[in-house]
């Protein structure tokens, strides 16, 4: 199914309705008919978007400039949702499995409390990728978020397990409040990365200044970053080989907290 | 004919967070003005003896005076025709007018936000992460003897603080005031409060979060860089002397401000605050509180919470409450283009958000609530001037530690209060929207 | 007023008149049971269904300034559990701490048009008001936090018992309360001094006072008996939930001395054991001594299993919850009056202590002779929502589901008790009792709790259905002071309730005491401190004997 | 059946069912992953004395392993997936963790798994830590080293072992120059040879006339019993036998491994192939030499 906007919204959309596992039991006029909020207003997909029926993989296809749309791909559990644009807030939000690719930038909340599933962002991501909501200490449960460009803050707030990959800078706290999984940032992490870190694993092909509850603890080359960035490269996520093959710096904390989490800063 | 000034004894000023409730006003005769406010402190009398009764027109549209009636009918019309409507302020009025504002956005499925958002926000989030251990205010008074202050000048953005709360306030267990009580104050660069601090902590600027992470690992007996004195300033010898003082006090106290709340780390630097005080009752009494600023914003965080369950940035688009900060808060929404109407309540976002929120806000119809002109009001579609609360207009108001008091009016005021304003819009629109709200219902 | 409304056909539970499920016609008219209504009232038919006075909450948690607290702590509560705008009622959020729109709509749901919100300080009650003022469909009050207050424990320390009981009257009024709470007597002083620590027996000298955890419960007890306050001294005993806290309650009870006084969410005060080890069950201990003693009365504080929230006065308490579950943690000090704590919290059905608590719960119902006095409360949100309610009624009606269930929990725990010996069952009657008539005798509420002729027109009428559980989540009408509020399950139009409170005498000069006090210890205004009508416009004050 | 001048004997090798478990080990270097593997590998000819039956399979080039390092592919076999389990756990914690810079993946995508990484992680006395990746948990065992890196659970299947067959030849030269010869052919994916260099000599038979040994001196094939024992195998210009033992995930594979290692073996001075069963009634798998060759 591919779904192309027509229409700009005036205000968020909120497009919940689009999930594969919803819309690939519809047909084009069923989907049409789904109820979506326009603002306050209730509206249907079909007054936003033209639908037809290419593609029958199993792939949902969305185009057009997305950004004031909200939800996309929320809670989806299998297939695949391609989305050829920016996209709005709360992209793939609680997804359990399937895979979602963004050909373009994504806003914040991306992924928050997913507990499977791959969501793949070409461009950049906005704050509170991967994260918790506000309340809540857990973040997301398991899954893989990559992303070629750059993200803003509070990357992985609260995760418990899965896998983050950033190409490009991450904002401040990185990993803030991380219970275990593991984030990795090509570029500059921003300030305070890994605050309040359980435990868990930030990797960063860059310096960085950390906080006084982390104690370095040595510099060496672990197997497991080769392996986490292998695994990356298979799924797609560029990264050069001196980075694989180089040593890092390992350094223990949050202090405060267990102290079971690290940090890893390339050291060449 | 001469009449006696009329006196209003207990007078409640809501210039500032502290609400003092022992003001005694002198009404002159004419009843349009203040003449004396007695117990104010410097800020509190200007806003008690400055305050007059001008000449504007009750309601404007496009700038021309119209009928309350026709402002509200406008007004009304804007929200009922707009699919994202925001409304925002509310931390300048009674609680009876907040209540009102929040029934509207319910009944419009709009948008609702107070000034909290771009204050002491970062508080609320860092509130419902950590937690808080909290005190009224009579508590620092009677017990504290050690008083800290984070990120704020007191001196002059509440001026009454020390002497009434904090620090040379006496109280049951602090009968010398002063004398009983070890002062700090932390700040990036010495203002009018650190000169009466016992102990002043220049810090590097943003390094608070740094300074107080080291203090909570300090409590815990935890691991810590040495690398400390370099990044904030404050050596590792001086922050443990002051360590101990705190664990070792018999209760204890942090206030902090906007200076810790709304500087790089926002909530997260507020967090930190709230969990080295909660850290520090594994050996003592401690307690925390935010110094707020508007009089009454701790009454819109209140309003707010018990009629929807969240305490700012709500959204009603879908029928029911929800929240979310940086979605739902009015200067990252208005940021992203995303509101189509926008009505402020006592606030004035058209001169202190985002250029691109500024930008957005001239787009689309405004409706102001104030009682003085300002940017906002100015570019706004329909503006109403309200009377003043506390000086014009009776109702309730909470304090920046949560106790609630009734105002004591000082003179009437020919405008209409905002509960009035918002009142009639809210009947107007339900009328529009079909919407039978009954006499017994929560009015 | 409203439309004269009669019920027909339904089978009607009405103890206080000794209905016992008789086919009854039930007349309303001008927000009154009456004895007849003319012809062509409206009229409805409540054939296969049940039909009970308004449930009548004895101890909830619902307003004031630590609710508020509660309730904006905990955001990841209210997100998935909404309650969409229907008509002109409000929207809200829902979970342990719901908005207080929220709150009236979904006890009515239940059935519920009373509910008594039990520990305020004086200080938060304009807050207070204000929530309930809110807080739309119930009839509501609430207890004011009297036993830590420190202006009344100096004239206690000082023998002034009659400047105390004046001192109480004074408070009761500017405060406008319902009834007088103790909670964790004496314990704020020693939490709030700097170790942080707590009262532990009712004969140890409080720090800073020359006075004992039990004169002060005595006092008040005595207060509340001597105003003849229409519910008596309501008593949150010290020690909750420390094992081997059942003999602290059992010298509470004792310090009666005969006078009226009620304990509240008596399970977590049933603990056997000995402390820091694990509890065990003295439900029957508990239990005994109240079936022999009528002057005590008592809820029960059920737990059930879920979510919860903890919001007690007993901040010591919470501290050590705090430090066991590592949860996000409120504590907040109020001047002079009183303590407070706040946690997010999780009963669990496979922890010893948590399917104890359970268990005892269910066996202080279970045990009680006489069902009058041990009435229905889970001491929400501590012990659970009280939309629980309707699960726990299922609980004592349905002893195969009971024993069910407790096949299901920590089974160490269930052999530590007797809940799987009792075979009783519940009646409807008895039922109605626990929820209805026994909470609002023990409130002095003579108005509410039945169905008699002048009683408040609060009427629920369920579908009788085997399944109790399913029978009371969701009462098919619900009327409330004469006006439809549920009409066949649906939402009819939002209604106010009324506040109650009591005004009893007081000798004014007493203020000249009190004032002083004021002056050098609170940060608020003497004159700005009492609660004034505005507040409670629309009120009921309960007469006393005095007034 | 005759492949130049050697005569294939119709007759048929019997294998056992078995379980195996693939074990990928890297190292910084090849030299010491190979290290690894030899000494996991080590000392398990023979379930009858060694409890489990283990070799290299191959090398692996470091593109293919899962952390881009130089890898060697061992296989391990037991009766029952608790055994494969319990020798992993043995031979990893004394063999591979303990040799610098190796870490250990599971090489076998299969429902079925045994918890190794999962306990040998004790070790990290707290201190260890896990990752999950693409589904998969690993657990980081910190050692003086950097920190050993290995799989918490290794995909066990069935598989089958035993193949085999035997060499008849002339002489010795000639015996060790077929043999040679097959196990260089023989080593193919899925397969391993667990005897030394792929050659046993002391080739058995079932029971002994002494009542504790399961296992004894193949008699019928030992050149120097002709006279002694009451049946001899060999044909007369026999004056040496050795045996080619396989085992392999899969019959086909042992088969393979076993036409490979038969058509290099045949030569000028080998006499006959032939291979070992107990008359087909203990093994489940029957490899029938001319089948194999006509393939």
């Amino acid at each position: 199914m591919k779904l192309s906007l027509h229409t700009q919204p005036d205000v968020p959309l909120e497009a919940d309705v689009i999930f594969p596992d919803l819309l690939l039991e519809k047909t084009v006029s069923e989907a049409a008919a789904l109820e979506i909020f326009h603002g306050n207003e209730k509206t249907t997909l079909g007054d936003f978007f033209t639908i037809t029926d290419e593609n029958n993989d199993g792939t949902v296809e969305v185009e057009g400039d997305l950004s004031k749309v909200k939800l996309l791909g929320s809670g989806m559990s299998f297939g695949r949702l391609k989305i050829i644009g920016n996209v709005g807030a709360h992209l793939g939000a609680g997804m359990s499995g399937g895979e979602i690719i963004v050909e373009g930038d994504a806003g914040d909340w991306v992924g928050r409390e997913i507990s499977g599933g791959r969501i793949i962002i070409k461009g950049d991501a906005g704050h509170m990728v991967g994260s918790v909501v506000r309340g809540s200490s857990i973040g997301i449960q398991g899954g893989e978020i990559i992303i070629s460009g750059s993200v803003k803050n509070e990357l992985g707030n609260g995760m418990r397990r899965g896998l983050i990959a950033v190409g490009g800078d991450s904002g401040d706290f990185t990993g803030v409040n991380m219970k275990a999984g593991t984030i990795v940032v090509l570029g500059q992490l921003g300030q305070r990365p890994g605050a309040g870190m359980v435990r868990g694993t930030i990797i960063s092909t860059h310096n960085a200044e950390l906080l006084p509850t982390f104690t370095y603890d040595t510099t060496y080359r672990p197997t497991v970053l080769k392996s986490i960035f292998i695994y990356l490269r298979k799924l797609g996520f560029s990264l050069d080989d001196e980075y694989i093959n180089g040593n890092y710096q390992r350094w223990s904390g949050d202090s405060i907290e267990l102290n079971k989490g690290e940090i890893f800063l390339y050291a060449e | 004919m001469s009449k006696e000034p009329d006196i209003v004894k207990n007078a409640i000023c809501t210039f500032c967070g502290c609400v003092c409730d022992d003001i005694e006003l002198t009404v002159d005769p004419d009843g349009k003005r203040i003449t004396k406010a007695t117990n104010a402190c410097v800020l509190g009398k200007s806003w008690f003896l400055e305050h007059k009764v001008e000449d504007y027109p009750v309601a404007m549209i496009n700038g021309k005076e119209v009928s309350f009636e026709e402002a509200v009918e406008e007004a009304a019309q804007v929200f009922v025709n707009a699919k994202f409507p925001a409304i925002y302020g509310l931390s300048d009025t009674t609680c009876e007018a907040q209540k009102e504002a929040v029934a509207i956005a319910d009944y419009l499925n709009g948008n609702i936000d107070t000034t909290t958002s771009v204050c002491h926000g970062p508080t609320g989030m860092a509130f419902q992460g950590v937690g808080e251990s909290t005190a009224s205010l009579g508590e620092i008074k009677n017990r504290a003897d050690f008083v800290m202050y984070w990120g704020g000048n007191p001196a002059e953005a509440h001026p009454r603080h020390f002497e009434r709360y904090a620090v040379t306030a006496k109280g049951m267990n602090t009968p010398n005031g002063k004398e009983d009580r070890t002062v700090a104050m932390v700040d990036i660069r010495p203002t009018s409060s650190s000169l009466i601090a016992d102990i002043f902590l220049q810090i590097k600027p943003g390094s608070d979060f740094e300074l107080l992470w080291a203090m909570r690992a300090m409590v815990k007996g935890k691991a810590l860089d040495n690398t400390l004195e370099e990044r904030t300033g404050i050596s590792m010898e001086k922050l443990e002397n002051l360590v101990e003082r705190m664990k070792n006090c018999q209760f204890g106290v942090i206030f902090f401000g906007m200076g810790l709340t709304m500087t790089r780390g926002r909530h997260f630097n507020a967090g930190a605050l709230l969990e080295l005080a909660t850290d520090l009752n594994d050996f003592t009494h401690f307690v925390a509180l935010p110094t707020r600023g508007h009089g009454n914003v701790t009454g819109a965080d209140n309003v707010v919470s018990w009629q929807t369950g969240f305490p700012f940035g709500v959204n009603f688009n879908r029928g029911y409450p929800r929240f979310n900060p940086g979605e739902f808060t009015t200067s990252d929404l208005l940021g992203r283009g995303e509101a189509d109407a926008l009505c402020v309540i006592a606030s004035d976002p058209a001169s202190n958000f985002s250029q691109k929120a500024i930008e957005h806000i001239k787009s689309i119809p405004v409706i102001s609530l104030d009682p003085k002109p300002s940017v906002t009001s100015q570019l706004a579609r329909v503006a109403f001037t309200t009377a003043t609360y506390g000086i014009n207009v009776a109702g309730t108001v909470y304090r920046m530690d949560n106790v609630a008091l009734k105002l004591r009016p000082a003179f009437k005021s020919p405008f209409p209060s905002d509960e009035e304003v918002l009142r009639a819009i809210k009947h107007r629109i339900c009328e529009l929207r079909g919407i039978m709200i009954n006499k017994t219902a929560a009015a | 007023m409203s439309a004269a409304i009669r019920i027909k056909n339904g089978k009607v539970y009405d103890p206080i008149n000794n209905v016992d499920g008789e086919i009854k016609e039930i007349c309303i008219k001008d927000g009154k049971i009456v004895d007849s209504v003319p012809s062509d009232s409206h009229c409805i038919d409540a054939h296969g269904m049940v039909v009970m006075p308004g449930g009548v909450d004895i101890h909830c948690h619902i307003a004031g300034h630590k609710v508020n607290l509660a309730r904006k702590f905990q955001p990841e509560d209210h997100r998935h559990d909404v309650q969409p705008r229907v008509g002109n009622l409000r929207s809200g959020t829902g979970g342990t701490v719901p908005s207080t729109f929220t709150t009236g709509y979904r006890y009515a749901t239940l059935g519920y048009t009373t509910a008594m919100e039990a520990a305020v300080p004086p200080m938060g009650a304009r807050h207070t008001f204000e929530e309930l003022h809110d807080t739309p469909v119930l009839d509501k009050g609430y207890y004011v936090l009297l036993a830590n207050n420190v202006c009344l424990n100096q004239l206690l320390e000082k023998g002034r018992t009659e400047e105390f009981k004046e001192a109480v009257g004074w408070w009761l009024n500017a405060a406008k309360a319902y009834a007088i709470k103790l909670v964790n007597p004496g314990g704020d002083e020693p939490w709030k001094g700097r170790k942080n620590s707590n009262v532990h027996n009712l004969d140890e000298q409080i720090s800073g006072f020359d006075l004992t955890p039990r004169k002060i419960i005595k006092a008040l007890i005595d207060a509340s008996n001597d105003l003849e306050l229409p519910h008596p001294a309501h008593i949150h005993c010290n020690n909750l939930g420390h094992s081997g806290n059942y003999k602290t309650t059992l010298e509470t009870m004792k310090t009666a001395e005969g006078r009226r006084a009620h304990i509240t969410h008596i399970q977590f005060h049933s603990y056997g054991g000995e402390v820091g080890k694990n509890p065990t069950s003295q439900a029957a201990e508990i239990s005994n001594y109240i079936n022999d003693n009528p002057n005590i009365s008592a809820d029960v504080g059920q737990v059930m299993f879920g979510k919860a929230t903890i919001m007690t006065g007993d901040a010591p308490l919470t501290w050590l919850l705090r430090n066991m579950t590592n949860n996000k943690w409120i504590n907040a000090d109020t001047e002079c009056e009183s303590g407070c704590g706040i946690l997010p919290f999780s009963y669990q059905e496979h922890i010893y202590t948590h399917a104890l608590q359970w268990a005892i719960g269910l066996e202080l119902f279970l045990l009680a002779k006489d069902p009058w006095r041990m009435v229905l409360s889970t001491d929400h949100p501590n012990g659970g929502s009280f939309e629980n309610y309707p699960k726990l009624i299922r609980l004592l009606m349905d002893k195969d589901f009971r024993n069910e269930q407790a096949g299901n929990v920590n089974q160490k725990a269930i052999a530590n008790t007797n809940l799987l010996d009792i075979d009783r069952e519940f009646t409807m009657h008895e039922i109605a009792i626990i929820s209805r008539a026994g909470p609002a005798k023990l409130l002095g509420l003579s108005n509410k709790g039945h169905l008699g002729i002048g009683a408040d027109a609060d009427v629920t009428i369920y579908d009788e259905m085997k399944d109790r559980e399913a029978m009371f989540n969701a009462a098919r009408y619900v009327i409330k002071s004469g006006e439809l509020f549920i009409n066949n399950h649906e939402f009819c139009s939002d209604l106010d309730g009324r506040i109650l409170h009591v005004e009893p005498q007081y000798d004014e000069a007493v203020e000249d005491i009190i004032r002083p006090f004021f002056e050098d210890y609170y940060t608020v205004q003497f004159d700005n401190y009492a609660v004034d009508d505005d507040y409670v416009h629309g009120a009921e004050v309960i007469p006393t004997k005095s007034r | 059946m005759v492949i130049q001048s050697t005569e294939i004997i119709d007759t048929f090798a019997e294998a056992f069912g078995m379980w195996a478990a693939r074990v990928i080990i890297t190292g910084e270097t090849p030299k010491w992953a190979m290290a690894a593997a030899r000494a996991m590998t080590g000392f398990a000819t023979s379930v009858i004395g060694c409890r489990c039956e283990a070799g290299i399979e191959r090398e692996i080039p470091s593109d293919e392993t899962p952390d881009g390092r130089p890898g060697v592919s061992v296989l391990l076999f037991a009766g029952s997936a608790k055994g494969v389990g319990n020798r992993l756990v043995e031979r990893i914690g004394q063999c591979v963790m303990t040799c610098p810079t190796t870490a250990c993946y599971n090489g076998l995508e299969v429902e079925e798994k045994v918890i190794v990484g999962g306990k040998l992680r004790y070790f990290g006395d707290g201190y260890q830590a896990s990752k999950l990746l693409g589904g998969q948990r690993l657990w980081r065992i910190p050692v003086m080293e950097g920190e050993f890196l290995i799989d918490e659970s290794f995909g066990v299947q069935p598989a089958v072992g035993g193949g085999n067959f035997l060499v008849l030849g002339e002489n010795l030269t000639v015996t060790l120059e077929a043999v040679e010869a097959a196990v260089d052919a023989m080593r193919i994916p899925g397969v391993i040879l667990p005897f030394p260099d792929g050659v046993v000599r002391s080739g058995s038979k079932p029971g002994s006339k002494y009542k504790e040994l399961p296992a004894s001196t193949n008699d019928a094939y030992c050149p120097s019993l002709r006279g002694s024992a009451p049946k001899t195998d060999l044909p007369e210009e026999v004056t040496c036998v050795l045996e080619i033992v396989i085992d392999g995930l899969d019959e086909k594979a042992v088969g393979e491994s076993m036409r490979l290692g038969i058509q290099a073996a045949v030569r000028e001075g080998i006499v006959q192939i032939t291979a070992g069963n107990y008359g087909g009634n203990l093994g489940q798998f029957h490899l029938h030499l001319h089948e194999l060759m006509q393939g």
